[in-house]
């Protein structure tokens, strides 16, 4: 029997870094993601800095060269997608809920799971790792297109650029070994009596997103292998003047990185399904349709990456094609939305720190999601691409996602990971502190961008246009916003370490909610349930008429 | 390793299928993509640049074609070794995968010797666009060869001890997908001109 | 509604700007309705001690017309953009009007260089004018580019113009732009392109006819072409490059 | 958990002959200097030898519905790939490009530069 092997309580060594419970390996994740994202936010704060203030001592850092400066926005970008935004939304939420939810007591693979955490975790070293190197790490853009990434003499960043490329090989590797190990444990490890329709929507689009990722990185990692060749074996896969095509990275890169997009949105839209439905009391609105038009996003996915390429020097017929796709997949992402807000309607709210962050997460999203039509549309794409415009949308709707909604998931299972609540109090002092700062950092850089800053420039010192006094006013305001906004997230790593040890004790299920992780004692034990569960119904079964109480665990029998 | 160490989770089947066959599906789909992406850039290089059959006429075709007739061969001992494993005859499973793997060691031996001449010829990975795809694809597709060799050799120590038959099958799987793979990169990188 | 922020000076720059006021009008008013919406749900929602919550599945029809008929308007409101949206980028991209004038664009590492025909009008002779980082045109006279790149991926990006186009190495990319404004203005290179990219400047000048040919006149004696044959980096840039590298 | 048979075992000895009758076929059809036989002998028997290994070999015939499907679907997001790149990258010239620098003979020597 299971519990036999687990009973023998493992050195803290093992315990913590070599434990195969999912549970563990979902903290794991989640702190690394956090240590990672304190780094990568330090990254934003330094350029930041620059731009507001330029060419002056930054406060713990120091001047700020253009060669830094690439660098600096280059591991930005990698580090607040790969290894920020992937391991807390998918492989930490996913680790921690899936097995819960499902009424399972593990992972089905549980080694292939430590293994996985490993292999991340080594990738986050290695990238690291370029910083100490000759020629420091890697500053050719998160996009690394080639020839600039593949050839030294062009970077200057030789060994940079190619552990910064071993280091996303490794990450994607992580990344498949976790996604097979989650879908097939939602397959088959499912509780008896949970069917296809009864499955939480968080753990459906965690699923999803990684089978979408598990699609679209093959090929990357493909033109992966052959750009580090580029790098190492000097090979010519890119390079034009021996039959190779810089285009072909550019189309690899995207085929995976338009997909990746929805890799980390499905699990965001997850969650916040969950938390809307628990404190809206109301079941989500058309939960069936909510899982098709995800179903449509995951394939429509697929054939839209060239809109990052109009300008790019595609064959301009080609943008043609994709931007009637593009503006396609607006409609079931739209009909999601509004499947959410139609889930308020007819509730009782409870505005809690998770629901307000949730209900944050669609008001901001919206506003991520038009200003996407600005660039869909090849036409003023023209104009926009490579824009602080750009930057502004995506921010819109990567802040959402990775932190918006991740604070959704984290005050929200706090409880159940810590056994003890998280004070309401300075929850709400930082969601405020959080969620207006963010507005007035990106507002400001839609205006900027449509004036035509290009990205990417560590100074406008050079373009007449661009430095323009006006502008400058609009930079440094998003500057000193985003000081605010970096200043009030150490609120919230205080009250997650405080709350560990003094907060007050939550039992199983403070948030009445139905779902099965919600049955199990806070923190769940080893083997997560005493006896394993057997669900008899839907996961949002809230304010059933005629009932005393207003919700009904998916484990109790009618 | 002990079968006692599984979870609950490990031994459930909703979708009817095996958990360990399942991964393995899983696995595969996985590898298409990745094959597929390298497969289809070499491809719309090898169209675009018919030139690239000059360089291919210097690949040794016999070499090419003894490699898929092992593979084949191999396969055959992988997919024998599932029936022996679905009769519960560990041990005799357990030969058949040795023989696989052997047969993937011949494999890689053929290659390798084929590799010195293309060298020896002075053709080597950097040597021109057809060069890069040759070496790297058939490289690819020999670390897999390798990887499904030592897996295949842990299985079968496990199913000589008649444990996790079910394995059998999967590394089978496996292996058969490795055998697909070199039935396209075979014509793609020797035959065709 | 782009003209507040930055000048247009080409033909193409107010199709480009109609289509972006076009879609903030639609797509404002969906987000401005959404919103709404959502927060008034929230505020009549909210907990009250005795309101039960309502069962609603979201498969009753008399729910479900709420989000159909406004996500049919939404899929309207698409089209209404897509179809302008695909004609301005034809009209920009694929249709090349006749050329008055060519000009051939050169990016490297760090710098934009130029090549123009000399008085004769025709290109590649001893008369031809090559500039670096400045490029001078005719108001109101339709210029082909020709655009290649010596390295890396560059991207030509004239913001007055509306105008943007990569430069990908071993690729001749060829667009077209007619100014309609006398003055000067910046290029840009808006893709990443190395440790000069924020250093990669370049101006183009719109002159009236007269003051063109003059110009031409005064540059294309090979005496100054000569002097102005391509340096491997713009003297400003080169120098904050060996600052940079120290 | 063992898989307790769920395969009717094929005489697997006949299909491996067949496949390397097919190989043999191949292999002839490569000396022609008709391309489109040649092709044909390449590339058709390739996917007739792929078929018999997916459906006998690996069964997906008895496996469940949507494994085959599964996999089909990856195939058809490489076609996908394939034909939204090929415009670009296996083309050397389009609607106002050109890429005179690929038909051009490689340069070996260029590797040199990159050092």
């Amino acid at each position: 029997m299971t519990t036999e092997v687990h009973h023998a309580e493992p050195g803290i060594f093992r315990k913590y870094f070599f434990s195969t419970d999912h549970k563990m390996i979902a903290m794991q994740y989640l702190f690394t993601g956090m240590a990672m994202a304190l780094i990568g936010g330090f990254f934003a704060y330094v350029f930041r800095m620059q731009l507001g203030f330029p060419n002056q001592q930054v406060p713990g850092y120091g001047i700020v060269t253009p060669g830094r400066y690439n660098a600096l926005v280059t591991m930005h970008g990698s580090i607040m997608i790969f290894w920020v935004a992937m391991p807390v939304l998918i492989a930490a939420f996913g680790n921690f809920l899936i097995p819960l939810m499902v009424g399972c007591d593990d992972m089905a693979f549980p080694r292939i799971n430590r293994l996985s955490y490993q292999i991340f975790l080594l990738s986050a070293l290695v990238l690291l790792a370029s910083f100490l190197v000759k020629g420091g790490p890697f500053g050719g853009a998160w996009t690394a297109y080639p020839p600039l990434s593949a050839v030294g003499a062009y970077n200057l960043t030789p060994i940079g650029a190619t552990l910064w490329l071993l280091a996303v090989a490794l990450e994607f590797i992580a990344f498949l070994l976790g996604g097979i190990n989650f879908t097939v444990t939602t397959m088959n490890s499912r509780a008896p009596g949970m069917k296809m329709y009864d499955i939480p929507l968080v753990v459906w689009m965690i699923v999803l997103a990684s089978i979408i990722f598990m699609c679209s990185a093959g090929p990357l990692i493909a033109g992966a292998v052959m750009l580090l060749f580029d790098q190492t074996m000097s090979t010519g896969f890119y390079d034009p003047t021996r039959g190779g095509d810089p285009l072909l990275w550019q189309h690899l890169f995207w085929f995976f990185g338009h997909p990746e997009v929805y890799v980390v949105l499905l699990p965001a839209m997850g969650i916040v399904a969950e938390v809307v439905a628990v404190f809206a009391r109301k079941k989500v609105f058309g939960y069936k349709t909510v899982l098709y038009t995800t179903w449509a996003v995951g394939f429509l996915s697929f054939v839209v990456w060239a809109h990052h390429q109009f300008v790019a020097g595609i064959d301009p017929r080609m943008a043609n094609i994709f931007s009637i796709t593009t503006l396609l997949i607006s409609v079931p992402i739209t009909e999601m939305v509004f499947l959410y807000i139609a889930t308020l309607y007819g509730g009782s709210i409870h505005l809690d720190t998770p629901m307000l962050w949730a209900l944050a997460f669609i008001a901001e999203f919206m506003i991520g999601g038009v200003t996407g039509i600005f660039l869909g549309s090849s036409g003023t794409d023209i104009y926009l691409h490579d824009t602080y415009f750009v930057i502004a949308h995506f921010h819109y709707t990567f802040v959402p996602i990775a932190i918006i909604a991740v604070y959704a998931g984290i005050t929200f299972w706090y409880p159940k990971m810590f056994g003890r609540m998280l004070n309401e109090t300075l929850g709400k002092i930082h969601f405020w502190g959080t969620v207006i700062p963010f507005n007035v950092i990106f507002i400001p850089l839609f205006i900027t961008g449509t004036a035509g800053d290009q990205r990417r420039v560590y100074s406008y010192a050079q373009f007449a246009e661009q430095s323009r006094p006006a502008l400058q006013h609009l930079r440094t305001t998003s500057t000193v916003a985003l000081l605010v906004m970096l200043a009030f997230q150490f609120v919230f790593l205080f009250n997650f370490f405080r709350s560990v040890r003094s907060g007050t004790s939550a039992g199983a299920n403070p948030w009445r909610s139905t779902t099965l992780e919600w049955t199990v004692p806070s923190p769940p034990p080893h083997g997560n349930f005493a006896e394993m569960p057997t669900v008899y119904r839907g996961p949002y079964e809230y304010g059933l008429p005629g009932r005393a109480d207003d919700f009904l665990p998916q484990n109790v029998p009618d | 390793m002990s079968a006692s160490a599984k979870p609950i989770a490990n031994t459930r089947s909703g979708t009817g299928i095996p958990t360990a066959r399942l991964i393995t599906w899983w696995v595969i789909a996985s590898e298409i993509v990745i094959f597929g992406g390298l497969l289809a850039s070499y491809i719309m290089h090898r169209i675009g640049h018919p030139e690239w059959a000059e360089s291919a006429s210097h690949t040794l075709t016999w070499a090419g074609a003894l490699n898929t007739f092992v593979l084949l061969t191999s396969s055959l001992c992988a997919v024998l070794a599932h029936k022996a494993a679905d009769a519960h005859d560990g041990p005799k499973a357990a030969k058949l995968l040795r023989l696989t793997a052997l047969g993937g060691l011949i494999f890689l031996c053929i290659k390798g010797y084929e590799w010195t001449l293309d060298i020896r010829e002075g053709f080597v990975l950097s040597s021109g666009g057809f060069w890069s795809f040759y070496y790297t694809l058939a490289g690819l597709h020999g670390l897999h060869v390798l990887a499904g060799m030592i897996i295949m050799l842990i299985v079968a120590a496990d199913a000589a001890k008649n444990q996790e038959l079910q394995r059998v099958e999967c590394i089978g799987l496996y292996w058969h997908f490795v055998d697909i793979v070199w039935i396209f990169l075979f014509p793609l990188l020797y035959i065709a001109r | 509604m782009l003209e507040r922020y930055s000048t247009a000076a080409s033909t193409y720059a107010h199709w480009i700007d109609y289509q972006f006021l076009l879609i903030a009008v639609l797509v404002g008013f969906w987000l401005i309705v959404a919103e709404a919406v959502m927060f008034w749900l929230i505020f009549k929602f909210r907990a009250k001690d005795g309101r039960p919550t309502q069962y609603i599945t979201g498969e009753e029809k008399q729910y479900t017309k709420w989000i159909t008929i406004p996500h049919v308007l939404v899929i309207l409101c698409d089209l209404v953009i897509i179809v302008p949206a695909i004609m301005v980028w034809y009209n920009i991209k694929q249709v090349m009007p006749a050329a008055d004038e060519t000009v051939r664009v050169i990016a490297q590492q760090w710098a934009w260089s130029f090549q123009q025909a000399g008085p004769d009008g025709v290109m590649d002779t001893a008369d031809d004018v090559r500039t670096v980082g400045e490029l001078h045109v005719k108001v109101n006279s339709t210029y082909h580019f020709e655009l290649m790149s010596r390295d890396v991926v560059h991207s030509f990006a004239i913001p007055a113009f509306r105008l943007k186009q990569d430069a990908l190495p071993g690729r001749t990319i060829t667009g077209w732009f007619r100014p309609n404004r006398v003055g000067t203005y910046d290029i840009q290179c808006t893709q990443m392109c190395g440790l000069g990219h924020g250093l990669m400047a370049g101006r183009i000048i719109v002159e009236t006819p007269q003051a063109h040919a003059a110009w031409l006149m005064h540059n294309s004696s090979p005496a100054v072409a000569g002097q102005q044959a391509i340096p491997a980096l713009p003297t400003d840039a080169s120098s904050t490059m060996a600052e940079v590298r120290r | 958990m063992t898989t307790e048979a769920h395969v009717q075992h094929p005489n697997y000895v006949k299909i491996w002959a067949i496949l390397v009758a097919l190989l043999i076929v191949s292999l002839i059809g490569s000396m022609s200097h008709i391309r489109a036989v040649l092709l044909i002998a390449a590339f058709g028997v390739a996917v007739v030898k792929a078929y018999l290994v997916a459906k006998n070999f690996m069964h997906v015939n008895v496996e469940k519905r949507w494994v085959p499907y599964l996999l089909i679907v990856c195939l058809l997001f490489i076609f996908i790939f394939f034909a939204g790149v090929s415009p670009d990258v296996m083309k050397h010239s389009g609607l106002h490009w050109t890429n005179p620098s690929a038909d051009q003979p490689a340069q070996p020597g260029a590797a040199a530069k990159h050092e």
